[in-house]
């Protein structure tokens, strides 16, 4: 799959990137992070990992589809008819039924060779003759004993939507206003976001710390955000106790406040906002 | 709850000065008909309210914390500088000679500035250019109470300033700035006293600074200056009335004026040194090629207290200790409300929640630093750390209304987490105009009491210990 | 160091008044002050006559002036006025030997736009030199100042010392 | 990777590269669950191949733990199926220890909320199909997140929640005492007309039959508004599976009749909050169940205007008199009520003030009688009185700047005037302090932009919890967007007066990044103690 165009898909009007290969081709052939919203498979219950879907900006969706590394995708694929679901379904089923007998096919096994280890680790402690005849026994008679209930299946949840056989034609949309109204705000936010990447920064919600963007120097996995972006319309006011406030958590948190406009012939202004520490 | 809980305020690890009470007046069931209170005197200069009364400025500040030292980072405490060395029986402020030639800048400037030719100038300068003759002053010193008085106000507060063998050029510590000589607090008279050079015919600078030293001089300086403790009165606490019995001894200098600011100049060696005592030979014992002059200060500068509009007002119409002047004629309470309001168009609100806050105790100053209106501190920043970062909003009794300061989440959640940061919590104050509330009776201050005030706590709640949140900080 | 306090509350108001002093205001105190500095200054004198039609901002531009001269120490301070942005300006130098920088002075109360700020920073040279930076200072209505930098481009903060992250 | 796949489907492949094989399949039985560690992370990029290199580590077991699949035993997933037209997902297999917090039955049959069985998904414990076929995550969350149900960002609030632990609930504003019920403190776990359609109900009794009737009826009417659309579309033939999945819907008329027998067979538990001419259940659509605010029943009476016998007064009586019989439902009857017993339980106990305390509130209200006064003392007459009293007010008012004093509007107070701080702090106290409940009854919802979404309940509660009596939630949450308008002061008292004594939280989002606000109603305490 490796250089084709990453699935986003829309749920509602958020962008959202399910499969595996997407997430990791979004960050490291893109510098796309996005983030992480779904529980972690391996330990659901907790928020500090978490795992798919990753939730892309609407700006860093707009890149991957701008650079042509992302098409967007319906969420809901229009359902399948009733005799072609029949068909799934007994597909399904059959697959399965294969499963469940691969596995026992490979549990059997896995078992035989358990008892041969065992077997072969007495026989080499030299243990007294006929100590491995139970085991022997065991193991002859393995295949006729063994049992494995339906039960004990190991069957997948699957995380992206996965279909045998049918995958229906997934409609792809791209609406000129996609992903959000062209105000002035989101233009800027834009611009910022493209430019910041193209000078090769990670870029990251910053709601939290009161900006736009936490823009990273590196990879945001190794590397502490220098900087908290905050995106303005040129021309827009802003309380001066706003940006006072700003710069003092800035400080605060060791990260430079990131004035970001559009300028001119597409380009973006910045300018570093730091508390002087002069008391 | 729904209800935030009250925390208590932080004291703060050390406290160097004493509670002097809530207000700059007196409380008192019993002291009846005599009592005699004082009405303190501000202007208003270029939008501004300005105390430049030294001693009303030290009560103002010294009781309820109102105004800000121009020259200060809060309490009006400026020294032209923080190195003091002595000089004979005296502690002079050391400035470096850049300064003293930028003072002296001002000063041609100002003369310039009425069109004196550059000869008249220097003349005019010459005084103050012209070093002081210590052997004349040490001798007036010794030859008037005065001197002494005034002399020994400097070692009260630092013995090793006082000492005549002190170290050179002795910094001061940056926990309790020395206090200056009293300089600060004493000021020329104006212009109505008599004085030979009064006219600025004759002497260009008499606009701005008397030259004749005059007996109130002395008078003033006592009244607020302490001699035990060379500090303001309200501050180290002595009572005024045994101090000024005990320091009466009183015979005027005939050279030496406390009108003056006297200040010894860092210059380089082969400047003609006229004090080059044995006193001044200890001192240079650095073996440095620096040597001090004892000057004249050419422009003064000194400690004004500047009041917010909303703590003039308070003091005016909460506590009636206040007068306010405008181009030399004082202010009525409506005149105030008005002035008031044009200058900062948000001035009714945040006096409401100004007053509100003052009325429950509390001492509210600027919140600028953290970007909001006022921090609240319990009692005074001496004692504690400010607990409340205070935003102030209006609203009507819909309870909307255009925002003063109209909130993002994202510019609500930097605020909350500066706050957070050093240890305040981020208040809202909502004042609630009734709907019936005209212009007309906003015109006045009696509006003040239709009018509500919302207390909300804002806080970032953490769902879990072991949150990513600590990631980014 | 500590002193010890003995004002009580009553005597702190009536200490400043000897009973035999009464004025026609009665209380008000009636005393000659000598004439405020402030507007006798040079400067103050020479920043209102520039009459920039924002007298706040000139009153803040000189409360800025002096703390960087008398209390900061600054060298070499001087001021303008900028008729196109309705400002004045300072310039100074920390310390002796140290680059000029440009310090703003701004009411705490205004609002301001990145382009305004742009202007004052003059367009970044192109690519290499370094960038150019300037003081905000802002002044709330009781005189308290706050200096903040602003640099044109990305400025990295300075590494945390050596206090691990958290 | 997909060894089945290969017959066939190999165009396809693309979608189905996540499956797994059986033998992936089984040996990720054995695979571990421990998260590595994150190491602490560099300041500036600086091109080493020692930090190239603690980078490449990083993101293999990041990719790692990105890629993994879910990979249950069958036999411990429960099995459920989704019902897009009730919106809920029904239970095939038997419940697991989740039921202990999550789904509500209905019918004999278990349910869950669209959000919790997406939950339960994501971690592992339920297999959702569809048309038989399991569905994956991404399928849940395409399929079960709209308008309809909740949002993603409501739901990205309820699973960051729900994985720390904490129980919650959607939100019903029928479930909020009223503030009289407070005053009363009735729990409010009693069965309430209002709470009829509840969506969480056990069913017993015969007033909760009536909630699954409402149910039916909402079901029914998806179901026909589904039918109608469907009937105009000739060429799509869902009818029939759904269908199968429909409860018989039963006749409104009897329906009704069970509305009146359970209204009258609990009249006592309910005659106060109901009355007759408000309709006892407004029939509801599927849509938007969250959102929907069902209608309060309104008293006829303002409570908060009729007074009640003060219990607390010193002054006690032994016995409350008899209710007037008139002010009674029919068939009800109350005699007078003996007290005593009550007045046991009431801490009737003085204030008991530390010896600092008395000696503070002393100084503070030392105020002296006027004929304790020696001057008044003095005074042999009326006249004499009146005369010290004007010799005192000229002494007062003597010295005042006539700017300040003989103008229209004068100061406060004049310096001295006040007794002690406390009477000062008194004399210029004259704003006075709003609660955040003042006036929030009479603000109308114009829009339902603010909406809480849901009760949350604290982690260490789950054992003793219990959906049919849930108690006091720890907070109520209300989630928006970080791009959203933050609350003004109305809003805040809306959403106070909606959610009672339990605080409302804003659970604001930020593409997937959640920070919680708080903002409570608060009074500072005046500061006497000068």
């Amino acid at each position: 799959t490796g250089t084709a165009a990453a699935r986003v898909y829309l749920c509602g009007s958020t962008p959202l990137l399910w499969r595996a290969a997407d997430v990791r081709g979004a960050r490291e052939r893109a510098g796309v992070v996005g983030t992480l919203i779904g529980s972690l498979a391996r330990q659901p219950r907790q928020n500090l990992r978490l795992g798919r879907p990753a939730q892309l900006l609407p700006e860093e969706a707009r890149l991957l589809r701008d650079t042509g590394r992302a098409v967007l995708v319906t969420a809901a694929p229009p359902e399948a008819e009733d005799g072609v679901r029949a068909e799934e379904v007994e597909r399904y089923r059959e697959r399965l039924q294969h499963s469940f007998l691969e596995q026992k096919k490979i549990a059997l096994e896995d078992r035989k060779q358990v008892l041969q280890r065992v077997m072969n680790q007495k026989q080499k402690d030299g243990a007294a003759a006929g100590a491995e005849q139970p085991l022997r026994d065991r193991l002859s008679s393995l295949e006729s004993s063994f049992t494995f209930p339906e039960a004990a299946t190991a069957v997948q949840l699957c995380t992206a939507r996965a279909r045998l056989g049918y995958e229906p034609e997934e409609r792809l949309l791209m609406p000129a206003d996609w992903p959000q109204p062209r105000d002035e705000r989101t233009e800027a936010r834009y611009r910022v976001y493209r430019d910041l990447r193209r000078r090769g920064y990670y870029v990251t919600p910053a709601g939290k710390f009161g900006g736009d963007y936490l823009v990273y120097p590196g990879d945001p996995l190794r590397f502490h955000a220098h900087f908290i972006a905050v995106c303005l319309p040129p021309e827009a006011g802003t309380p001066l106790s706003d940006l006072l406030a700003l710069s003092r958590l800035g400080s605060n948190v060791k990260k430079t406040v990131l004035l970001c406009s559009p300028g001119e012939s597409g380009g973006v202004v910045y300018t570093s906002l730091q508390w002087s520490g002069m008391v | 709850m729904t209800e935030a809980v009250f925390q208590a305020p932080k004291r703060r690890a050390r406290v160097y000065e004493s509670y002097a009470g809530p207000f700059p007046v007196t409380v008192s069931a019993d002291k009846g008909q005599n009592k005699e209170c004082r009405i303190y005197r501000a202007e208003i200069v270029n939008q501004h309210v300005l105390v430049r009364d030294p001693e009303d400025i030290q009560a103002l500040y010294g009781k309820g914390y109102f105004g800000k030292g121009i020259l200060s980072r809060s309490r009006p405490e400026y020294n032209i500088s923080d190195k003091w060395q002595n000089l004979g029986s005296r502690s002079l402020p050391v400035i470096s000679s850049s300064k003293y030639q930028l003072h002296l800048n001002w000063a041609q400037d100002i003369l310039r500035e009425q069109g004196l030719d550059e000869e008249s100038i220097h003349q005019a300068l010459e005084k103050y250019t012209h070093p002081v003759d210590l052997a004349e002053a040490n001798r007036a010193a010794l030859g008037n109470g005065l001197e002494q008085t005034t002399g020994s106000t400097s070692q009260g507060n630092n013995g090793a300033l006082g000492a005549p063998a002190s170290p050179a050029g002795r910094s001061s510590d940056s926990r309790q700035p020395d206090r200056p000589e009293c300089e600060a607090a004493s000021w020329s008279p104006e212009k109505k006293k008599p004085r030979r050079q009064g006219d600025p015919c004759y002497d260009p600078l008499a606009d701005s600074y008397s030259d004749e030293p005059v007996e109130g001089d002395r008078e003033d300086l006592r009244l607020v200056k302490c001699d035990k403790h060379d500090d303001w009165l309200v501050h180290c606490g002595c009572r005024l009335k045994d101090r000024v019995m005990e320091t009466r001894p009183d015979t005027r200098s005939p050279s030496f004026s406390p009108g003056y600011e006297y200040v010894l100049v860092r210059e380089e060696e082969e400047e003609e040194i006229q004090c080059a005592g044995e006193n001044e030979n200890s001192l240079s014992s650095s073996q440095t090629t620096e040597r001090f002059v004892w000057r004249i200060n050419p422009f003064r500068i000194i400690e004004y207290l500047q009041l917010s509009l909303e703590e003039a007002f308070f003091l005016v119409y909460a506590l009636g200790c206040l007068s306010i002047y405008h181009n030399g004629d004082p202010l009525t309470i409506l005149n105030l409300w008005e002035i008031f309001s044009s200058i900062q168009p948000s001035f009714q609100t945040s006096y409401v929640a100004y007053h509100y806050f003052r009325s429950k105790g509390w001492v509210p100053k600027i919140g600028m630093k953290y970007g909001t209106d006022f921090l609240l501190y319990r009692k005074g920043p001496p004692f504690y750390h400010a607990s409340y970062s205070v935003v102030v909003e209006k609203a009507d009794e819909t309870f909307q209304g255009s925002a003063l300061r109209p909130f993002s989440w994202r510019s609500l959640a930097a605020l909350n987490r500066i706050t957070g940061n050093v240890s305040k919590e981020l208040l809202l104050c909502y004042v609630i105009r009734p709907l019936d509330m005209t212009e007309e009776d906003m015109s006045t201050p009696d509006c003040l009491k239709r009018i509500k005030v919302q207390e909300i706590i804002v806080s970032r709640w953490i769902s879990s210990r072991d949150h990513t949140e600590q990631e980014e900080i | 160091m500590d002193v010890e306090v003995t004002v009580t509350s009553e005597e702190g108001c009536a200490a400043g008044e000897p009973e035999s002093e009464e004025s026609p205001r009665g209380a008000e105190r009636q005393r000659d002050l000598p004439a405020n500095w402030i507007l006798q200054h040079p400067k103050y004198q020479e920043l209102m006559s520039l009459e920039l039609g924002d007298s706040a901002q000139v009153y803040a531009a000189f409360l800025a002036y002096v703390d960087l001269t008398e209390v900061r120490q600054w060298q070499d301070v001087s001021c303008r006025g900028s008729s196109e942005l309705q400002l004045v300006l300072l310039e100074g130098r920390e310390r002796e030997g140290q680059p000029t920088q440009l310090v703003v002075p701004v009411p705490a109360q205004r609002s301001i736009s990145h382009s305004w700020i742009q202007t004052l920073l003059g367009s970044p040279g192109p690519g290499g030199a370094s960038p150019a930076s300037m003081l905000l200072c802002a002044v709330a209505p009781d005189s308290s100042l706050v200096y903040h930098r602003l640099t044109a481009g990305l400025l990295t903060p300075s590494p945390p010392e050596d206090i691990a992250d958290q | 990777m997909a060894d089945l796949e290969s017959e066939g489907v190999s165009k396809k492949a693309v979608f189905c590269s996540e499956l797994l094989c059986p033998t992936e399949l089984f040996s990720a039985r054995s695979r571990s669950h421990k998260i590595p560690a994150r190491g602490q992370k560099d300041f500036l990029p600086d091109a080493s191949e020692k930090q190239k290199e603690r980078l490449r580590r990083s993101l293999d077991e990041h990719w790692a733990l990105i890629e993994e699949e879910r990979v249950e035993r069958l036999g411990s997933l429960v099995k459920a199926e989704w019902i897009p037209t009730g919106n809920v997902v029904e239970l095939k297999s038997p419940a697991g220890k989740f039921w202990q917090t999550m789904g509500f039955s209905e019918q004999g049959k278990q349910f869950l909320l669209p959000e919790e069985a997406l939950h339960l998904l994501e971690c592992g414990n339920v297999q959702v199909f569809y048309r038989d076929l399991p569905l994956s995550v991404q399928e849940g969350y395409e399929m079960f997140l709209s308008s309809d149900t909740i949002t993603l960002q409501q739901y990205q609030v309820f699973s960051h929640l729900k994985r720390l632990g904490y129980i919650v609930n959607r939100f019903d504003p029928s479930s909020v005492p009223s503030p009289y019920e407070r005053q009363l403190n009735l729990s409010f776990q009693r069965e309430k007309p209002a709470r009829q359609h509840l969506k969480r109900k056990r069913s017993h009794g015969a007033s909760s039959s009536k909630v699954v009737s409402c149910r039916h009826e909402e079901i029914q009417q998806s179901l026909v508004t589904k039918n109608q659309k469907n009937g105009q579309d000739p060429g799509r033939t869902v009818l029939g599976s759904e269908e199968k999945l429909m409860p018989d819907p039963p006749a409104p008329a009897v329906e009704i009749q069970m509305e009146a027998e359970s209204v009258s067979a609990a009249p006592q538990r309910s005659w106060w909050v109901s009355h007759p001419d408000e309709p006892p259940c407004p029939p509801e659509g599927t849509e938007d169940r969250l959102g929907s605010s069902s209608h309060l029943p309104r008293p006829k009476w303002d409570f908060s205007k009729i007074s009640f016998p003060d219990l607390g007064s010193s002054g006690w009586l032994p016995s409350l008199p008899a209710p007037n019989p008139a002010l009674l439902p029919p068939g009800l009857s109350a005699g007078t009520c003996d007290i005593t017993p009550w007045l046991g339980r009431l801490n009737l106990k003085p204030e008991r003030l530390s010896q600092r305390e008395r000696e503070q509130e002393r100084v503070r209200c030392h105020r002296r009688g006027v004929n304790e006064d020696r001057e008044v003392q003095r005074c042999s007459s009326w006249k004499e009185y009146r005369e010290l009293l004007e010799r005192r007010r000229q002494g007062r008012t003597k010295g005042r700047p006539a700017h300040l004093w003989e103008e229209a509007v004068r100061p406060l107070t004049a310096p001295g005037d006040a007794s002690c701080t406390g009477d000062l702090l008194e004399r210029i106290g004259i704003i006075k302090p709003s609660r955040l409940c003042d006036g929030a009854s009479n603000l109308s919802d114009k829009s339902d932009q603010w909406k809480i979404a849901f009760d949350v309940y604290q982690p260490g509660t789950v054992a003793e919890f219990k959906k049919t009596n849930p108690g006091k939630p720890y907070s109520r949450m209300c989630v928006c967007s970080f791009d959203g308008p933050v609350p003004d002061l109305q809003v805040l008292k809306r959403l106070a007066h909606e959610s009672g004594d339990i605080p409302v939280m804003f659970a604001v989002v930020d593409s997937g990044d959640i920070s919680f606000f708080t903002f409570k109603d608060f009074q500072l305490p005046t500061d006497v103690w000068h």
